[in-house]
């Protein structure tokens, strides 16, 4: 049963991204990614990470696709066809990949993995907050910290590449 | 773990992923969908991590902490992009790539 | 403050002080004051080494070492032997001619001086040096300042000129780079400590193998510099691009320092290397001889002729060295001394004439002999001790290089000598070209017909370079005495491993 | 763990509190004194650089996540230094160019920011430490890049350089991931590194990413372009202090955690190496626009650097400490020159800079000897740095590698020379005119120079790395 | 009794060129020519004092002449090899002082009148003197090292006084062959030099001439002899070699090219140095090693001396016969007589009367340096008088000139060999020696003898005889400055033949005694007065005969005016072959091949970074491209290719 779901959730993920890296409507390709991302979050469903699909959800799902379309809006991109690289440029990409994924397969499916050690982390919601903010063997406060100053820093990028213009522009 | 299904066939689907986000990253003409691209790219990494965790060492989470700390970064990551592509449009009124190509040799 | 470091500081001061010199008249004292300091401890280390060598029989006399990098092994090392002694000498004069000779350099001056006076800080650092590293680092240091001088103060394409010489220069030293690496990690071969100490690594036996590896490498890094013939297109047109002095400090000096570093690094360290190479390198510089020579028969360009006389007689210089016997290496120190004395004097007098008719193309010269009696009259006795003329230090080099190239015993070193002699005629042919083209015959240019005569500071610096070249010629026998006591460990290095017995 | 314990984190800690002040005094500062928010970013910082020097035990946080050593405090020391003078040598170009744009606050947290980054990467415990530092390293500079939000080619440079940095990291990831799955942790002390193949694809994988801000070839490509586009502080910031420290962090994960893979490595590097040198050096030789030329050269550098590697030993990781400092301060001199000039008079090509000797004499004198510097010519720094590479290589019997570096080393020297030949032996009536500096700027200048000519001398600072980098290989 | 102070001998002409040499432009005419003079005139009185003493008092030693040496090291080559300085006082090197004093006082003398108003007066003086020091140096050597080095100073001082008109491009050209041919010989030389000095370890002549060791087949001398290299006994390929040296300095067969050329210079310069006393180098130093040459292999390398003396008197006297320059006819025969010289050498042999020829030659060469100076400074006297070289300028000018007249027409008479004149006593020795000998060599010389009666009388007649010629201003008798030394010379050519110099002069300084031959007398008297009567018949009055003589030897005549077309011959070896065919590829191979490859490896640098610059294409895929597909590749090679 779960193998099945498996298969049904990787045959949409790669499809969903083949078609969103070939689609020549951009909005159509930022939909086609949101599927892929929702596959994805299913499969975290699937092994078990409840706590992590919702992140993927609420965050991929709900931030950056929104992003995405904002952005696609803004810029006045919804429905002109983009044009597409020349058939010479993808094939050879396509081929190039094509060795690429089949050598990390290779050297993957040759791999023998060791056995999966018995018993597992509990993984409800709490004690993945508890992990979060402890700083023992094990704790993640300090990434969590790291991850503010992160986002801190990208929002004051953000807002000085975005408010040079007007600014500029008076003092012009 | 989902009964049946090897770690194999997971790191295929995501070896997978990633290289077709690479195929977009080269092929594509539109910064936007290079960063849609991106994000496949990341995703693909994001699902090792958890295959990895799940399947060889559930009893710790370092994977899905990893994969967590991922999805922010790539949030991230994604805003300023999008935010420096949308200085270049207010200044040449287009997101082809083409138009990042004033500098060179 | 040992007597020895003070060749390398006294310099650097002089620099300082030139920094903060005002107008070009300080400009000149102070360098004419700071190198006839180097000059005069020149001469004092003379006779120090000569008082010192009486109770001191080891290799190196004055030897000082100071650890710098302990990790690496790498010392401040300095020591000298008579013939560093007598590169010294060369050097601390030629630099005062060359003082003398740029006294009316207009164009930034101080710059000039300065360089002038790095590039000569390089070869005392590298003549005292005994350390490799410290070895290599002097060498570049003396190479760097050429391009400036040439670049800015030169004239003709000196652009191309000076950038062919560096980049030929440090291409060279890359070579011997690696040499000097190789020799470096194979001083441990008798299971000693790593050392870059010349006299440390003379007692170790590096393997075979890796000298036949290293010894080309270091030959061919130092002999760049030396003109060895393939190598030997940028002395040319660095020659003919450099202002007056550069070309004296250049040709007379830095060239010298390829001789030495082969003698002292390549044939000292790598004794079995230089038996198993010497065959191919003694055609190259035989060869390279003759070439030189005939190279500056068809020359119209004062300096290029002199170029290649060099690249003819600094080749005597490495053959010599290659044939392996002690009167031949006493005839190379000696040689690289004379030359180094007669192409300054040379460059110098062109110098003089360029500036007097603006033109080096023989060509277009004559008669000048009627015109400027005392500056031509001296140019053919320069022409005479360089043709090897008795009386003068070229012919007792070259003699010691004849009689100890033919102490060799075999047939093929038989023949490269033979070759090497014939220079001699050659030689008389090209330099007797120009005087009587130039310095003989009808006056061409009616507007030669008056040239200002030599002035005093020009007649300083003839006379300088004039002075050790009779001195040399007339009483070679307390110079050649000091530099042949010198040669004994490098015998000893070769009998160590039976050279007779390799043969050929 | 007691909380004393978290003085371990003094370099991170003090730098965060700078942040926060200077987010508190934008707010409190008038209009008219913004200006005066340059001073005081810059005199904070030299604060913190002083003040960390204090020495500091070793010690470990966080579970492991975190390490401090003596090593590491000392090139955070370093990378202090080399951002103090970087920002003395910008301070007055913020001022007089940007300051009404009110953008100067901003731009040190973000410089501070991905110092921050650099710091954490550098001791970092175990990898997603070190993915978070290089992000928090990386990201500050794309909008930095794009700074000069009015020129297309700053934003274009940003462009290029997040969607790279995306791409390598996201690569760098997929290769953890890997290496996860392999050794079994993500924690650098317990994961057990074997050399399967799987292992050898998730390293080349990981060390793509690192090779991409170290500009390794073939993963250079950005360099060029983004330093072009880029404010030349930023690019000089890229190209000393986050190079400068991707190298420091590639040389402990080598050496320590991939030890096992040193078979892989040393093959890698030797091949990269030849391939970075030859890369950077030709592209250099035919470049105008200084900051490109400044970029290949400095690739050319990363690529000598990778020489040190190859001795895998302690003679090897001091040698390549020293170098990466000696660089620092060699580049910085390079691209202060090159700032004070475009901040006067905007020119940033080679040929502007002819007969600037004759104008500017003090100028070209520094940027003489910093380029000299970095050819290796002694008796400045750069020589001694180079040496020690080629020995710590030759060590090893590479002498052929060896001999083809000094070979770049000589064509490298060609095209420093066509500056120098620019600077000193052409004469131009439209030479650059007579301009003064600002003092910060001297004394920006000042301090490489001093570093150029002393570090090289001074051996007792080679003895000191050479002491510390013991905890590299315990 | 020491003769330290021949030291003397050289050093004063020494010193007076110093002082002449560096204040050149200072010193006047007259105070330049009292110092040359004075100083000469007091080595000339050393030198006889020298001979008297040697010669009389204390050289003989129970009938054997023993040499002096005094010496000191000047520089050391090896444990045995060095070179000394020093004087040899034996009956050779006394009697050459005797020789150099005499002619060059006279030519000091002689000088201070011809060259009365030259602008160069003291530079020609100082070249005189520096010239006398080399020559006295190279005669006083005391080994083959010193020799050779003042055999360069001679060849120096040549050459400056060859081109002392230097504005005069032939004369330039001139001391420029002259001194390039000398040094392609003395290559020779030196090889010849470096070779004995390994294979005898020693350069000092005494120890080379050690006539027990060279006669005692064990001896390290005759051991190494054994040796070969390159097919010849080597001491033998050593003699050949510095035999060629002093050929090149007297202007033997093929080296003689320089010397008619040499004439270029004033004429007392060709009086001292190309008559008397430099050319003789060649001889003296065949000589001086006469005991090696004759007894190595059996005088091997002796032969070569002989054949090519002769050949070259031969090859000099005929083209003697055609030239119009007098001085020019009197180069050659000087090449003639000295290849007399070397005959006489090469046919002599060692001890007792075997010697005759050795001392023969030595005795010639006294004698011809005597009237061989005379001819020259009358030839200087009369184109003093009439300023030409040239024969057809000349003519009648006996009533002009009378002094110059007797004095010339002694000197003919006397290497002619007329009697009772020197020429005729030395010249018949040597006869002799080779008639004992040789006697193909005999004959050879024997017509040559004729042939030099022949063209002195033809010069003879041509000058003095004949009608007078258009002068601008009638010719008159040189002052007695210049009259005065050629009558004493004159007076020794009459003279000197009676001297008995086998008693002083013998290979093995034996002292013996030689008497005429009556038969060779009156051959070479009969040959000679039957050139000297057809020079009479053709040249006394204007004939045609000359004319019809030439054209009927119209070919011959041809090759020999042109000097059978040597000049030319080398002339192409040096301009075509050496310069266009050598030197001008090797330059153009200089330039182009090896600059050029220098120059090659710079530009393909810059070439290929130019060809590469496509990939930095400044799109930002194509670098993510390369990103990726260079870890593909990566990955292959290390999973596929290292395992």
């Amino acid at each position: 049963m779960e193998r099945i779901i498996f298969y049904i959730l990787s045959a949409i993920i790669i499809g969903f991204a083949i078609a969103s890296v070939t689609s020549r409507k951009i909005l159509r390709a930022v939909v086609y990614l949101l599927f892929v991302l929702i596959g994805v979050a299913g499969f975290y469903f699937l092994v078990g990470y409840n706590y992590l699909a919702a992140i993927q959800l609420t965050i991929y799902a709900g931030g950056i696709i929104v992003l995405f379309i904002l952005s696609v809006l803004l810029i006045h991109q919804i429905d002109n066809q983009m044009d597409v690289a020349s058939l010479a440029r993808r094939a050879v990409v396509g081929i190039a990949c094509l060795l690429g994924s089949g050598v990390t397969l290779s050297v993957i499916w040759s791999h023998s993995f060791p056995k999966p050690a018995a018993g597992s982390q509990a993984t409800e919601v709490a004690s993945i907050g508890k992990g979060m903010l402890s700083y023992g063997e094990g704790g993640y406060i300090l990434p969590f910290e790291v991850i503010t100053v992160l986002l801190l820093a990208v929002i004051i990028g953000a807002i000085i590449v975005s408010k040079g213009i007007r600014l500029s522009l008076k003092n012009y | 773990m989902p009964a049946g299904v090897s770690l194999y066939e997971i790191l295929t689907v995501s070896t997978l992923l990633f290289f077709i986000g690479v195929y977009g990253f080269v092929t594509r003409t539109n910064l936007i969908s290079i960063l849609l691209s991106i994000e496949l790219i990341l995703n693909a990494a994001a699902i090792n991590f958890v295959a990895v965790n799940k399947y060889l060492y559930p009893d710790m989470l370092q994977g899905v902490y990893f994969s967590v700390f991922i999805i922010a970064v790539a949030a991230a990551e994604t805003a300023l992009a999008i935010s420096i592509i949308i200085n270049l449009y207010r200044l040449v009124t287009s997101v082809e790539v083409k138009e990042t190509e004033t500098m060179k040799y | 403050m040992d007597i020895l470091s003070l060749f390398v500081t006294v310099p650097i001061l002089t620099m300082l002080v030139l920094v903060f010199t005002r107008n070009r008249k300080q400009v000149r004292l102070v360098s004419l004051f700071g190198s006839l300091i180097q000059f005069g401890m020149a001469i004092h280390l003379l006779f120090a080494y000569k008082t010192e060598r009486a109770v001191n029989t080891d290799i190196m006399v004055f030897v000082k070492d100071y650890v710098w990098f302990e990790q690496l092994n790498i010392h401040y090392a300095i020591g000298v032997d008579g013939i560093s002694v007598a590169m010294l000498l060369l050097t601390s004069i030629v630099v005062l001619a060359g003082v003398f000779i740029s006294w009316k350099v207009e164009d930034l001056a101080k710059e000039f001086f300065i360089s002038l006076i790095v590039l000569a800080t390089g070869v005392y650092g590298f003549f005292i040096s005994i350390d490799l590293f410290t070895m290599v680092v002097f060498y570049e240091i003396a190479v760097i300042p050429m391009y400036l001088l040439i670049g800015i103060w030169g004239s003709g394409p000196k652009e191309y000129a000076a950038m062919k010489l560096t980049i030929m220069l440090m291409g060279a030293s890359a070579v011997l780079l690696v040499g000097v690496l190789g020799i470096y990690y194979n001083s441990d071969a008798d299971g000693g400590p790593l050392t870059f100490n010349i006299l440390e690594i003379a007692q170790v036996n590096i393997p075979f193998e890796a000298q036949r590896i290293f010894f080309p490498l270091t030959f061919v890094g130092f002999a760049v510099l030396g003109a060895l013939f393939p190598f030997h297109t940028w002395s040319p047109d660095g020659h003919a691009s450099a202002p007056t002095a550069v070309s004296m400090l250049h040709a007379g000096v830095l060239m010298k320092l390829g001789g030495y570093g082969i003698f002292r690094v390549a044939m000292y360290l790598l004794p079995e290397g230089a038996m198993d190479w010497s065959w191919f390198f003694i055609i190259l510089s035989s060869f390279g001889v003759v070439y030189g020579a005939l190279g500056a028969i068809r020359q119209n360009d004062l300096k290029y002729i002199n170029a290649y006389s060099s690249v003819s007689h600094l080749g005597m210089v490495l053959v010599a060295l290659l044939m392996l016997t002690k009167t031949a290496w006493n005839g190379a120190i000696l040689q690289s001394l004379s030359h180094g004395f007669m192409t300054a004097l040379f460059f110098a007098l062109i110098g003089m004439i360029y500036e007097r008719t603006h033109t080096r193309d023989i060509m277009k010269l004559g008669g000048l002999l009627k015109v400027i009696p005392f500056i031509s009259a001296i140019y053919i006795i320069a022409g005479m001790a360089s043709l090897g003329l008795p009386g003068f230090s070229g012919f007792v080099a070259e003699m010691n290089i004849f009689v100890g190239a033919f102490q060799h015993p075999d047939l093929f070193r038989r023949i490269a000598t033979i070759v090497t002699v014939s220079a001699i005629v050659v030689t008389a042919v090209y330099i007797l070209r120009v005087v009587g083209i130039m310095l003989m015959g009808p006056i061409k240019n009616p507007e030669f017909n008056v040239l200002p005569p030599s002035t005093w500071y020009e007649r300083y610096g003839i006379f300088l370079l004039l002075l050790p070249i009779i001195g040399m010629g007339l009483a070679p026998l307390w110079l050649s005495d000091m530099i042949s006591a010198s040669l004994t460990p490098f015998i000893a290095q070769f009998e160590n491993i039976k050279y007779l017995s390799h043969g050929f | 763990m007691d909380f004393s314990s978290l003085l371990l984190m003094r370099h991170e800690l003090v730098l965060t509190i700078i942040m926060l002040l200077l987010i508190i005094a934008e707010i409190f500062v008038s209009e008219k004194h913004k200006k005066n928010l340059v001073n005081l970013g810059i005199i904070l910082f030299a604060i913190h650089t002083i003040f960390v020097l204090l020495p500091l035990p070793e010690g470990t946080l966080f579970g492991g996540m975190f390490k401090t050593n003596m090593i590491t405090h000392f090139f955070k020391s370093v990378l202090n230094l080399g951002v103090l003078i970087l920002l003395l040598q910008t301070g007055d170009w913020l001022r007089d160019k940007v300051a009404n744009q009110h953008k100067t606050t901003e731009f040190f947290i973000l410089i501070f920011s991905s110092l921050l980054g650099l710091y954490f990467m550098i001791s970092s415990g175990d990898f997603l430490m070190f993915y978070l530092g290089l992000e928090l390293s990386t990201l500050p500079l794309t909008a930095l890049a794009a700074y000069e939000s009015l020129k297309q080619k700053s934003s274009e440079s940003g462009i290029k350089l997040i969607l790279s940095a995306a791409l390598a990291s996201g690569t760098a990831l997929f290769g953890i991931s890997m290496m996860y799955a392999t050794s079994g942790s993500l924690y650098f002390d317990i994961m057990t590194v074997s050399a399967s193949h799987l292992t050898i694809l998730g390293f080349l994988m990981f060390f793509s990413g690192l090779a991409f801000k170290i500009s390794l070839a073939p993963f250079h490509f950005w360099t060029a372009d983004v330093y072009e586009g880029a404010p030349i502080s930023i690019a000089s910031y890229l190209s000393v202090i986050s190079k400068g420290a991707a190298a420091f962090i590639l040389l402990v994960l080598l050496f320590t955690v991939m030890k096992p893979l040193q078979g892989v490595w040393t093959y890698l590097l030797y091949g990269i190496a030849l391939l970075t040198m030859f890369t950077g050096n030709l592209f250099a030789i035919r470049q105008q626009n200084l900051k490109r030329f400044l970029a290949f050269s400095s690739i050319a550098q990363a690529g000598f650097i990778l020489l040190g590697f190859l001795s895998a030993d302690q003679l090897g990781a001091t040698t390549v400490i020293y170098f990466v400092m000696i660089y620092v301060f060699s580049n910085l001199g390079a691209f202060g020159v090159v700032q004070a000039v475009s901040n006067a008079t905007g020119k940033e090509n080679i040929d502007d800079y002819n007969g600037l000797y004759r104008t500017n004499p003090n100028l070209s004198l520094v940027l003489l000897l910093a380029l000299f510097s970095l050819a290796g010519i002694p008796p400045l720094a750069g020589f001694f740095g180079k040496f020690f590479l080629f020995m710590a290589a030759a060590s090893q019997g590479y002498y052929f590698l060896v001999f083809l570096a000094v070979v770049n080393v000589a064509i490298a020297l060609y095209y420093y020379l066509l500056v120098v030949r620019a600077m000193f032996l052409r004469k131009s009536d439209t030479a650059i005119p007579y301009f003064k500096c600002k003092p910060m700027m001297k004394l920006g200048l000042v301090c490489s120079v001093l570093g150029i000519i002393t570090i090289g001398l001074y051996s007792p600072l080679y003895d000191y790395i050479f002491k510390i980098s013991i905890s590299l290989f315990e | 009794m020491d003769f330290t102070y021949t030291i003397l001998i050289p050093l004063i002409p020494l010193i007076v060129f110093l002082i002449l040499g560096i204040y050149s432009l200072k010193i006047k005419e007259k105070a330049a020519g009292i110092i040359g003079v004075s100083g000469l005139s007091v080595s000339t009185i050393l030198s006889l004092y020298t001979a008297y003493q040697y010669f009389f008092h204390v050289g003989k030693v129970d009938g054997v002449y023993q040499p002096f040496v005094e010496k000191t090291v000047w520089m050391n080559f090896t444990d045995t090899l060095a070179i000394d300085m020093g004087v040899l006082i034996d009956p050779i090197s006394v009697m050459m002082l005797v020789v150099v004093s005499t002619i060059s006082l006279m030519v000091h003398l002689y000088s201070r009148g011809y060259m009365h108003g030259d602008t160069g007066f003291t530079r020609f003086f100082a070249y005189l003197s520096l010239f006398s020091f080399s020559m006295y140096g190279l005669v006083l050597a005391t080994n083959l090292f010193q020799i050779y080095i003042f055999w360069e100073l001679v060849g120096v001082s040549s050459f400056l006084l060859i081109g002392y008109y230097y504005t005069k491009p032939s004369a330039v050209a001139a001391s420029k062959k002259a001194f390039i041919v000398t040094r392609f010989a003395d290559f020779g030389f030196l090889i010849g030099i470096l070779m004995m000095g390994f294979y005898t370890g020693t350069f000092d002549f005494l120890t080379l001439n050690d006539t027990a060791a060279l006669q005692d087949m064990n001896s390290p001398i005759m051991q190494n002899a054994g040796i070969t290299f390159m097919g010849f006994s080597v001491i033998t390929t050593a003699l050949v070699l510095i035999f060629a040296g002093g050929a090149g300095k007297s202007a033997m067969f093929p080296f003689h090219i320089w010397l008619p050329d040499a004439m270029e210079g004033p004429t007392p310069v060709s009086a001292l140095i190309h008559a008397a006393t430099m050319v003789v180098a060649g001889v003296y130093l065949v000589a001086r090693l006469f005991p090696m040459f004759y007894f190595v292999d059996d005088g091997a390398a002796l032969q070569v001396v002989a054949y090519v003396g002769a050949f070259s008197s031969l090859l000099a006297a005929v083209i003697a016969l055609t030239q119009h320059d007098i001085k020019r006819i009197l180069a050659f025969s000087t090449m003639s007589q000295i290849g007399y010289l070397m005959m006489a050498l090469g046919v002599s042999g060692y001890g007792g009367d075997e010697g005759l020829g050795f001392t023969a030659s030595m005795f010639h060469l006294f004698t011809h340096a005597m009237f061989k100076a005379l001819l020259f400074l009358c030839a200087g006297s009369v184109i003093h008088a009439v300023h030409s070289n040239l024969l057809q300028d000349m003519g009648g000018l006996r009533k002009y000139l009378p002094i110059t007249h007797i004095t010339f027409l002694i000197a003919a008479l006397a290497i002619a060999g007329i009697p009772p004149f020197a020429g005729f006593f030395s010249k018949d020795e040597i006869l002799v020696a080779a008639f004992q000998n040789n006697p193909l060599l005999f004959w050879v010389e024997w017509i040559v003898a004729g042939l030099t009666a022949f063209y002195m009388f033809r010069l003879y007649f041509g000058i003095f005889w004949g009608k007078d010629r258009v002068y601008e201003h009638a010719p008159h008798e040189s002052p007695l400055s210049m009259t005065l030394p050629l009558m004493f010379l004159a007076l020794m050519s009459a003279t000197v033949g009676f001297i008995p110099f086998s008693q002083f002069v013998s290979p093995d300084f034996v002292a013996y005694s030689t008497h005429l031959h009556w038969d060779v007398a009156a051959m070479s008297v009969g040959i000679g007065a039957i050139g000297i009567l057809l020079a009479w018949v053709m040249y006394k009055k204007e004939t045609t005969i000359p004319a019809t003589i030439s054209s009927a030897f119209g070919f011959f005549y041809k090759w020999t005016f042109n000097k059978f077309y040597f000049d030319e011959l080398y002339l192409f070896i040096t301009r075509q072959i050496i310069f266009k065919r050598i030197a001008q590829p090797f330059a153009w191979f200089d330039r182009n091949v090896v600059d050029g490859t220098m120059n090659l490896i710079g530009n393909s640098t810059v070439a290929i970074s130019s060809k590469i610059k496509g990939t930095q294409s400044g799109k930002v895929q194509d670098y993510a491209f390369t990103f990726v597909s260079g870890i593909v590749v990566l990955v292959m090679v290390f999973v596929y290719f290292m395992n």
